[in-house]
């Protein structure tokens, strides 16, 4: 019962923090959003594990917040650089 | 010398070892090439006529090859009909490459060794044709001596001749796609076998209506044979140089065509089969309105090939309404007249172009007096025009004895008719050349003086004329074979 | 650049070894819980995109240049493909891991860690192959060969 | 049923799999090229082999991969008609590759080549993989391998139109491919079996249901799309056009036949034990669009310009042949669109070999280049021409034996109407080819003509091995029908 | 109505989904937008899938200690399988659009097709 | 989710799409662990909301990430999907319901995996079992086509080699000297 409610209340965190994603307007609220909602499933999954009895699938979790971390970096470096590798370098060995 | 068999391989591949041989010596060797060609049809004529004493004697030596597909081989039989037609072309062949030698070198024509490489492929089908023993093979020559012609009639390239040739390769390849080769599969699905078997295939496994479509699909499917309204693609044609459309009005194309039909009615429907089906009628009507259509548009053309070429697609349609008659009598004229007509059909088309090689002239009307220059030329025309009107001492007098013998016999007063008026409309378009060319003043001074043709033109128009003439004083070899073909035809075996 | 941005540099070069300790995990984990081949490979590719991400393409490719991703990107398919040929050679089927070792149960476990290992290092050298390659792309400096029309 | 597991069924595919990665571990472009050189003949040594026991033996040859019994585990099952697709796609893989190495060096980047080869293998790999499988999703997991490399290699083209082409057709490919897994999806729902031959047998129990009539729709939509079926075909002739050479001849040849192969799959051996053109209104929807294909795409060929699209709209025709072989639905029907895929591969194969030669040395793309081409290319030009003889379906050429076998199929299923429809469309594809014959041999050249650069053995070599087999096959065609004739009873049997 | 349908809605809505994805597939323009669709098109298939594998009361399928019902595991390895393709697919995608986008110097497939009719025509009419 | 998925297809912003793609796939994660099927959600956290998310920011850095006005429906696909959809609802009508511990699906094939493959194969862990081995060979496939998107990716835009002396080819075209 305590894992339902805990489960119900990130789904309306969930829920809040999606409005602001497609509201946005600036790119930055849209960001703040999707973070939240990825920490927010990341707590969900938790919570379920728990309510369906097997916790052993924290891994799940744990892939979520990492990943969660790598695409924010990211996003954010697009956002500030409108690009993903600079500086890219100039190397000998190309990619072909 | 060989076994019929043999021989029957011999005479189909030989034109091809000709025509590799041609292709090898090339341009650079041009007299050894043109050796090469007249060697080959000298050696493939004497092989036809090796045959010819097996299949009198009543043989029908068969040579099957491999399957096509499952069930349906390529196979050859030699039988009076074919036998009519593989001399014909083998036989005229010959004098044809003589012709052609003097024609392609006096008109400085290009591209000389595609010439002769085609044609010999366009002979060899033609042979394919003549022995066929089942529909399959038939078309499939057909369909080859459709293709190897096409370079023929566009030989020079210009469009003139493109567009022709598009008439051409059109009507004949979507008559035989679209007709022929449906009524053969429709056949097929029908009786289960393409052999072309004395009596037909048909009798019993088709009746009523279906006789009638399957006829149509078959007379308008074999576009050679030039019913109309399918007849355009053979003016059109008329771009092709001389010797090819000696080729294609004498010795293969038309006469694969009308042996086509022949062959379809003899043994695909089998007279019986057609005698006691009144669904096909029409094909006397349609056959006779050609040749009086045709003729009068003959009339009415005043360039001279042209003018031939109707008189070519009136005369076919002698051999189609001969052979609807069905009359046995009359399918020995049918078969006598695919000789007949070649014979003079080849010699007024040399005089055509020994008309062009000499003095440049197209037209009938600039013909006036040209027979004081070229003598030999005019006579021989004169023997050819009347052989086409059928009149004594020519070949055409004895087909046309005979189809209006079947004629009467089966009391068909259309048919009677529509020879006599043709007749007449023959007289009527041939004669005032023969008049002019002999009787009329020249048009005085002749820009071009000009005398006979090259010798070697001379030569062969001479050979062809000789032979229309020949043919009605020895009718013995074909018409042997085909009374042979009539008894085949009405006895059923 | 970056190089103001110490934090995340700091918290990057803390996260990266256990990201890669986490994708050996995962691999060998996979018969157990979730996870397996692909995923570590993702996660173990992943390591290599937040540092390059922070520290510069040119950089990570320093670190594991593009010709290494590469051959261990078809090095895995060979793996996977090699455990299905030796097992061929042992007569058995393709595949059959039963022979791979003395007991069939053993033989699979083995198998098993052998095609998923395969599997972890073509998707790990796959995306970082493919991150590089998107990654090295830049807006105006065309080097790809110019189209003809 | 359970025979001895047959250890060939395995390395026709595996084989030019692991060519790939090594290939790409070569880093080099000629190493690349013997190794798929090697891998390629030797593919089609089995691929002779395989087909050599089929016909010997009348049987399917099975093999259990992972040796786990199926439905648990896949399963290979090759029967005739996947032999005739095998021996399809793995001879026009081995000579297109001996034709390839001087048309990828001069069309391709030189330090992309390796990468080419590979990308070619799992092509090659993936349709074989797909013609072979006996696993409803493990023919998936193939044929996005083959789809994924057709749409690199199609990207390769040398003009910018290559790359959106390649991508309308990743787009559509996608499309269809995801369109299938919902059909098996919902099949795998109904039946609980991934296994072709253990659907087949548990199918006819659910065969009245919604759901099995929706799975076969979607099955037959997603395969469409692959196929390039008639209206599904837009993504089709820009890939052909504009992808190298070398792509377009491998790709023209196999990637459809192997899709229509599936097609015949499902129909008669998924859906084998019902008789799925009586339960299900298909046969009008599939004449329908056969038709179309058949005369539109005729009809837009003869407008081309440009020599590889015109011939693209052809194969989009033909395949209207072949789905209307199949939408017959007799034995007779089934034999015509089988032998047409063996057929056309030659035919086609060898005109695209021939455009490619004529692409290498004189840099044609559209048929006003063709000017005078017959004499400046005699060989190449005559191939093509023997190939465009096959297209029409003139006697002695493959094209005629298929429409022997189509029409007869039509008529003796009395279908009359059907068979002139056939014999009318064909009379378009003589428009087409005498269009470029005429130009190739009756336009004079142009005044500053260049000479032709000279087209190496080791390209014309292919182009006439194949020009001469569908001249070989057309005169006698004995072994294609029966072997034809015997997979179409097979399958008519629903196995 | 709700009665008899109500274990289909799950289906349901994963059509609802598939069929967004699609339209956006084939009714938007812009190249990137189209592959998003297709992400979104291909994940509610997926969706579809996994649902018909779920049992009530069921686990998933790991085996444990005193578990009796596991939901069925195959369809979890096909989507898995499938998953992959699709990351493939998208990755190749992308990579074509990054080649477009420096060729033609757009994603929009409406400036695009009209550059592609110019070359068509040139070509066309090139003697 | 299904906002997620409509809100993409009215956003002219594509980072704001590519944005949303991401949350839509964290969504069906989840939808995924709700469903048992864990392992999948596994690799859709993974690749969805990380490998996709960060391609596709890369193809927009590279492109112009504001998608052009464009017509708001078009009526040609929409009856399309309409249709398509229409077809699949009236399939599903004969489905097993959702939940349904009999339908075929679960007695045919999978069972043996459930109740076997702990002592046939050894992993607790089956869908592990199933992938790797009884469907090994899929799972072959699948990372053939990761293999062939890697390289298709390295074919499609990969740069190339500088030219150095030690090159392998010696190029022969003229892209080869341009460097």
């Amino acid at each position: 019962m305590m894992f339902a409610t805990a489960a119900l209340g990130v789904i309306v965190a969930m829920a809040l923090a999606m409005f602001r994603a497609f509201a946005g307007p600036t790119v930055f609220d849209r960001i703040l959003a999707v973070n939240t909602a990825g920490t927010l499933t990341v707590v969900l999954i938790s919570v379920f594990g728990f309510l369906t009895e097997r916790p052993e699938f924290l891994d799940i979790a744990l892939l979520y917040a990492l990943i969660n971390f790598t695409g924010t970096v990211a996003v954010t470096k697009f956002v500030q650089f409108q690009g993903l590798g600079y500086p890219v370098g100039d190397h000998e060995d190309g990619d072909v | 010398m060989f076994t019929p068999e043999t021989s029957m391989l011999l005479a189909l591949l030989l034109p091809l070892v000709g025509g590799a041989f041609i292709l090898l010596l090339g341009e650079r060797n041009r007299n050894l090439r043109e050796a090469a060609t007249i060697l080959t049809s000298l050696v493939l004529f004497t092989v036809v006529v090796g045959l010819t004493t097996d299949v009198m004697s009543g043989a029908t030596p068969t040579l099957v090859m491999f399957d096509m597909v499952p069930g349906f081989a390529i196979s050859f039989t030699a039988e009076p009909l074919g036998q009519i037609f593989a001399l014909i072309a083998s036989g005229l062949w010959i004098i044809n490459s003589i012709y052609s030698i003097g024609y392609m070198r006096g008109n400085n024509e290009k591209n000389q060794t595609r010439f002769y490489l085609f044609f010999t492929i366009a002979i060899s089908s033609a042979i394919g044709i003549a022995y066929a023993g089942n529909m399959l093979t038939l078309f499939v020559f057909y369909e080859v001596l459709t293709l190897s012609t096409y370079p023929l009639v566009t030989h020079s390239g210009k469009p003139a001749a493109l567009a022709g040739g598009r008439m051409y390769l059109g009507i004949l390849m979507a008559t035989s796609i679209g007709l022929l080769f449906m009524g053969m599969m429709w056949t097929l699905s029908l009786t289960g076998t393409l052999e072309f078997t004395p009596g037909g295939i048909l009798a019993g496994k088709a009746e009523g209506p279906l006789v009638g479509v399957l006829l149509f699909l078959y007379m308008f499917g074999i576009g050679k044979a030039a019913l109309m309204p399918i007849h355009r693609w053979l003016p059109a044609a008329m771009v092709a140089p001389t010797p090819v459309s000696a080729l294609l009005h004498a010795v293969a194309v038309v006469k694969a065509g009308v042996f086509s039909v022949v062959k379809v009615i003899v043994y695909i429907f089998g007279i019986d089969l057609l005698n006691s089906e009144s669904s096909d009628n029409w094909l006397i009507y349609i056959a006779g309105y050609t040749i009086i259509a045709a003729s009068i548009i003959a009339l009415r053309q005043d360039n001279l090939k042209r003018r031939l070429a109707y008189s070519t697609v009136s005369q076919l349609s002698y051999v189609i309404l001969a052979a609807a008659i069905l009359a046995p009598i009359s399918i020995v004229g049918a078969a006598f007249h695919i000789a007949a007509h070649a014979f003079g059909k080849i010699t007024l088309f040399f005089a055509a172009g020994s008309i062009y090689t000499a003095a440049h002239k197209t037209e009938v009307s600039q013909l006036d007096g040209i027979g004081r220059r070229m003598p030999f030329t005019m006579a021989a025309f004169t023997i050819g025009a009347i052989s086409m009107i059928g009149l004594p001492p020519t070949a055409g007098f004895i087909s046309k004895w005979y189809i209006l013998s079947g004629a009467l016999e089966t009391g068909q007063m259309f048919a009677i008719g529509v020879i006599i008026i043709s007749t007449l409309l023959n007289a009527a378009y041939f004669l005032p050349i023969v008049y002019a060319a002999f009787f009329k003043p020249e048009v005085s001074p002749p820009k071009h003086p000009h005398g006979e043709a090259p010798l070697a033109i001379v030569i062969a128009i001479s050979l062809t004329a000789i032979g229309t003439m020949a043919l009605f004083f020895f009718p013995d070899i074909p018409l042997g074979l085909a009374q042979t073909l009539a008894q085949t035809a009405a006895g059923g075996n | 650049m970056m190089h103001q941005k110490s934090v995340l540099r700091v918290v990057s070069k803390l996260l990266i070894p256990p990201i890669l300790l986490f994708a050996l995990y995962v691999q060998f984990h996979g018969d157990f819980g979730p996870g397996g081949g692909f995923q570590a490979g993702v996660i173990f590719a992943t390591a290599f995109i937040l540092y390059g991400l922070i520290f510069g393409v040119a950089t990570a490719r320093r670190v594991i240049p593009a010709a290494a991703t590469r051959t261990m990107l078809s090095l895995g398919l060979l793996l996977y493909g090699g455990t299905g040929i030796w097992s061929l050679l042992l007569g058995g089927e393709f595949l059959d891991y039963n022979l791979l070792a003395s007991t069939p149960s053993a033989g699979q476990h083995l198998g098993i860690l052998l095609v998923e290992f395969g599997v972890g290092m073509t998707v790990a050298g796959a995306m970082t192959t493919i991150f590089y390659t998107f990654a090295a792309q830049t807006l105006g400096g065309d080097d790809t060969p110019k189209e003809e029309v | 049923m359970t025979a001895e597991p047959n250890i060939f069924l395995i390395l026709l595919v595996i084989i030019p799999l692991m060519a790939a990665p090594i290939c790409v571990l070569t880093r080099n472009a000629n190493v690349a090229w013997s190794i798929s050189m090697a891998v390629a003949w030797a593919v089609l040594g089995i691929a002779i082999k395989l087909v050599m026991e089929l016909s010997a033996h009348d049987k399917v040859l099975y093999y259990r991969i992972g040796g786990w019994d199926a439905p648990w585990g896949i399963e290979y099952a090759l029967d005739k008609v996947g032999g005739l697709v095998i021996l399809v796609v793995a001879s026009i893989g081995a000579l297109t590759l001996t034709y390839a190495k001087r048309s990828v060096e001069k069309e391709i980047t030189s330090e992309r080549i390796y990468l080419f080869y590979a990308m070619l293998m799992l092509c090659i790999s993936g349709l074989l993989g797909i013609a072979i499988t006996g696993d409803a999703f493990n023919l998936f997991v193939f044929m996005e391998i083959s789809s994924l490399s057709s749409y690199v290699l199609i990207s390769l083209g040398k003009d910018k139109r290559a790359l959106t082409s390649a991508f309308n057709y990743l787009i559509m490919g996608t499309i269809g491919a995801t369109f299938y897994i919902i059909g098996v999806g919902m099949m795998y729902m109904m039946t609980g079996t991934l296994n072709i031959a253990d659907l087949s047998s548990i199918l006819p129990a659910v065969a009245d249901t919604r759901t099995i009539l929706v799975a076969l729709a979607f099955l037959t939509v997603g395969i469409s799309l692959k196929l390039a079926l008639f209206p599904l075909h837009m993504w089709l002739p820009g890939a052909y056009a504009f992808a190298p050479s070398v792509v377009t001849i491998f790709l023209a040849a196999t990637a459809t036949k192997v899709s229509l192969y599936v097609l015949i799959r499902i129909f008669f051996t998924m859906f084998g034990r019902i008789d799925v053109f009586e339960t299900f209104p298909l046969q009008p929807v599939l004449f329908g669009m056969a038709l179309a294909a058949m005369f539109i795409a005729s009809l837009a060929a003869i407008w081309q310009q440009n020599i590889k699209r015109m011939l693209a709209y052809s194969s989009i025709a033909q395949v209207g042949y072949m789905v209307l072989g199949i939408a017959i639905a007799t034995e007779a029907g089934l034999t015509g669109g089988i032998i047409h895929i063996f057929n056309h591969a030659l035919i086609k194969g060898s005109m695209f070999m021939a455009v490619g030669a004529m692409a290498f040395g004189l840099g044609v793309t559209t048929i006003n280049d063709m000017a005078g081409i017959g004499r400046r290319m005699p060989l190449v030009m005559a191939a093509f021409v023997v190939g465009g003889l096959g297209l029409i379906g003139i006697p002695l050429t493959v094209g005629f034996v298929s429409k022997w076998a189509l029409v007869s199929a039509a008529l003796d299923a009395e279908m009359w109407p059907l068979a002139a429809l056939i014999l009318l469309s064909s009379l378009l594809a003589v428009i087409y080819v005498w269009r470029v014959v005429e130009v190739a041999y009756m336009r004079p050249s142009p005044e500053n003509a260049k000479q032709p650069v000279q087209v190496p053995f080791s390209m014309l070599a292919p182009m006439w091995v194949l020009a001469l087999a569908s001249v070989w096959f057309g005169a006698n065609a004995t072994f294609t029908m029966d072997l034809a004739h015997s997979a179409a009873g097979h399958l008519m049997e629903g196995f | 109505m709700f009665e008899i349908h109500a274990g289909l809605f799950n289906y349901w809505a994963a059509i609802a989904l598939m069929m967004v994805g699609f339209y956006i597939v084939i009714a938007q323009g812009n190249l990137i937008k189209k592959i998003v669709g297709l992400n979104i098109f291909q994940v509610a298939v997926f969706v579809f899938y996994i649902s018909m594998g779920k049992i009530d009361g069921g686990t998933a399928p790991i085996l444990g200690e005193g578990i009796k019902v596991y939901s069925n595991p195959l369809p979890h390895v096909l989507i898995l399988t499938a998953i992959v393709v699709g990351v493939a697919t998208t990755a190749l995608a992308l990579a074509l659009v990054v080649r477009i986008n420096r060729s033609y110097g757009t994603i929009e497939e409406r400036e695009i097709i009209e550059i592609n009719h110019a070359a068509d025509h040139d070509e066309d009419t090139r003697l | 989710m299904a906002g997620t998925a409509i809100s993409m297809l009215w956003l002219r912003d594509l980072f704001a799409v590519v944005m949303l793609s991401g949350i839509y796939s964290l969504f069906a994660a989840v939808l995924y662990v709700v469903m048992d099927a864990v392992d999948v959600a596994f690799t859709e956290a993974a690749v969805g909301a990380g490998i996709s998310t960060v391609l596709m920011l890369g193809t927009l850095a590279l492109t112009k990430s504001k998608e052009r006005a464009h017509k708001k429906i078009s009526y040609g696909p929409l009856v399309l999907v309409l249709l398509t959809g229409g077809v699949l609802i009236y399939g599903t009508l004969d489905m097993p319901r959702y939940g349904d511990a009999n339908a075929p699906i679960h007695s045919h094939v999978a069972n043996r995996y459930i109740e076997k493959s702990g002592s046939e194969v050894g992993p607790p862990n089956i869908v592990t079992s199933v992938l790797a081995s009884y469907r090994g060979y899929d799972t072959l496939g699948e990372t053939a086509v990761v293999f062939t998107a890697a390289i298709g990716v390295l074919v499609i835009i990969g740069r190339r080699r500088k030219n150095k002396k030690d090159t392998p080819q010696a190029p022969k075209t003229k892209e080869g000297s341009t460097s």
